[in-house]
């Protein structure tokens, strides 16, 4: 049944030395924001230099996928870990807009542009 | 072949959260059979998200077993911009509209979002107690140019 | 967070081409949360889709106002494969389910095919008269695998 | 409204020299398959010298789409216009597999693949 699933919310986390790099995929909502929320928290508890969250592959995301990535900076804050969001889809830009947290976010184009800084 | 003006589709979910993503789904290929565009289509399926999220957590204070009529319905006459109605009953608990209202956009913490991003993207909300209990939650989005027409 | 099982989805929409797509997409969508493999997807998908259209053009003869009611239900008991269960009733014409037949798939010609492709793809196919008028199809998939139960 | 809306189902018809190329994008269901008909006719007036169907963006068909596509084959015949069908997806495929209509429409991988015929 599952042969062609792919795994979901975060589909793999790759390093770039200290850097972790965390793919999404699929749609962010009530129905999987936990299991968001404890997989970015695992991938803090592996001590990165920074975490870099590609939501290029996310065609939807609500206050719930917003709440696991809050969750995340503020704990990374506490460890001094900069968390930056990658390559936002526009109905997903639009919501860090309208919530006015692209001011609270470090958010670039794409992971390259987040790896660079 | 067109999706026929002023005639509703009925959807009637659980208080799941895994139901959620099935009715977004049926209302972004409902928008995009009236080819509303794409922005318009996020801004409706986002706010039906939250608003389903709301009777999830609220409402039914997380009980799995409530049921939750979802009513989508594009509402086109002579003189009215073409728009699209979502109209969610729930039977759970009903609470003072006055008391719906998202946390202070600055006092940045998790949660605290759904009703400021529904009161952002729709263009016209309204609570009201349902006969029999619960709550209908009314959301008009005006669609604009040849939406809802076509 | 999982689909509950032996609990129901209902879709009610109108008898018209416009509606298929939302239907079906509920349908599919509702399938990915259960993390039904793509193949097995899309055959419900098509059966749906078809049984969908029969409804329209035979019991309802084209007529854009009858109700279809769709009910979608993952089947899981002790002993039992996991199932998906689609249920369509139609308060339409009813016609004896013998004569609910595809054309002899060599006689190429457009039409006449879609119940020979709900039968390829489903595993049960049922045809009931429904109490106070029309047809009630209940058609059953097995899921395989861990299919439902995920 | 419809700014960034395709053109369904038929995107476009290109021309390589007298062979036309039909791309179809989106499901084709019995919402659409009217139009898919007498578009896929339309060309057919053109007089081209064949008529490859582009299915690699139809990730969904049903048996009305099917007719259509018979239709095509069935006028196409008497006009002596080769048609063929290209770059199906693994569910159309498998459609036309069990219609046993894989026997009787010319089925290629790619457009390439087809127009090299
Ligand atoms: N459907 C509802 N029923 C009852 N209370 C609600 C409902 N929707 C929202 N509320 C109330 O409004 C508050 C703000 O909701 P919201 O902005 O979505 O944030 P959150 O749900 O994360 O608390 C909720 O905490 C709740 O008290
Ligand atoms: N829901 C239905 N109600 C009444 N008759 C039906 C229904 N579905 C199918 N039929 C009958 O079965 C025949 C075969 O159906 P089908 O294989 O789908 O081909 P088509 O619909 O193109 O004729 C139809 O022509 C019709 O006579």
């Amino acid at each position: 049944m599952k042969k062609d699933v792919q795994k979901r919310p975060i589909a793999a986390v790759r390093w770039e030395g200290q850097a972790a790099v965390v793919s999404v995929t699929g749609e962010i909502d009530l129905s999987c924001s936990g299991e968001f929320q404890d997989e970015l928290l695992d991938v803090l508890d592996d001590k990165p230099g920074s975490i870099t969250v590609d939501l290029s592959n996310v065609p939807h995301m609500d206050s719930s996928g917003i709440a696991s990535l809050i969750k995340l900076l503020g704990r990374s804050r506490k460890a001094s870990v900069p968390v930056r969001l990658a390559g936002l889809q526009k109905r997903v830009q639009s919501l860090f807009e309208i919530t006015r947290l692209d001011k609270v976010f470090e958010i670039y184009p794409d992971v390259t542009e987040a790896l660079a800084k | 072949m067109k999706i026929p003006p002023n005639k509703p589709i009925h959807l009637t979910i659980l208080s799941v959260p895994a139901h959620v993503p099935v009715a977004r789904a049926a209302v972004e290929r409902f928008c995009r059979a009236m080819q509303v565009d794409e922005q318009t289509t996020g801004q409706i399926a986002l706010s039906l998200d939250e608003a389903l999220a709301n009777i999830i957590k609220h409402a039914y204070g997380g009980r799995p077993d409530g049921l939750i009529e979802i009513e989508v319905m594009p509402l086109l006459s002579d003189g009215l911009p073409p728009t699209l109605q979502l109209r969610l009953r729930d039977r759970g608990r009903h609470v003072d509209p006055a008391r719906i209202r998202s946390r202070d956009l600055d006092d940045v913490r998790p949660g605290g979002l759904g009703v400021h991003i529904i009161h952002q993207y729709m263009d016209r909300i309204e609570y009201r107690k349902a006969e029999g209990g619960g709550t209908v939650l009314t959301m008009l989005k005006r669609l604009g140019g040849s939406g809802g027409r076509s």
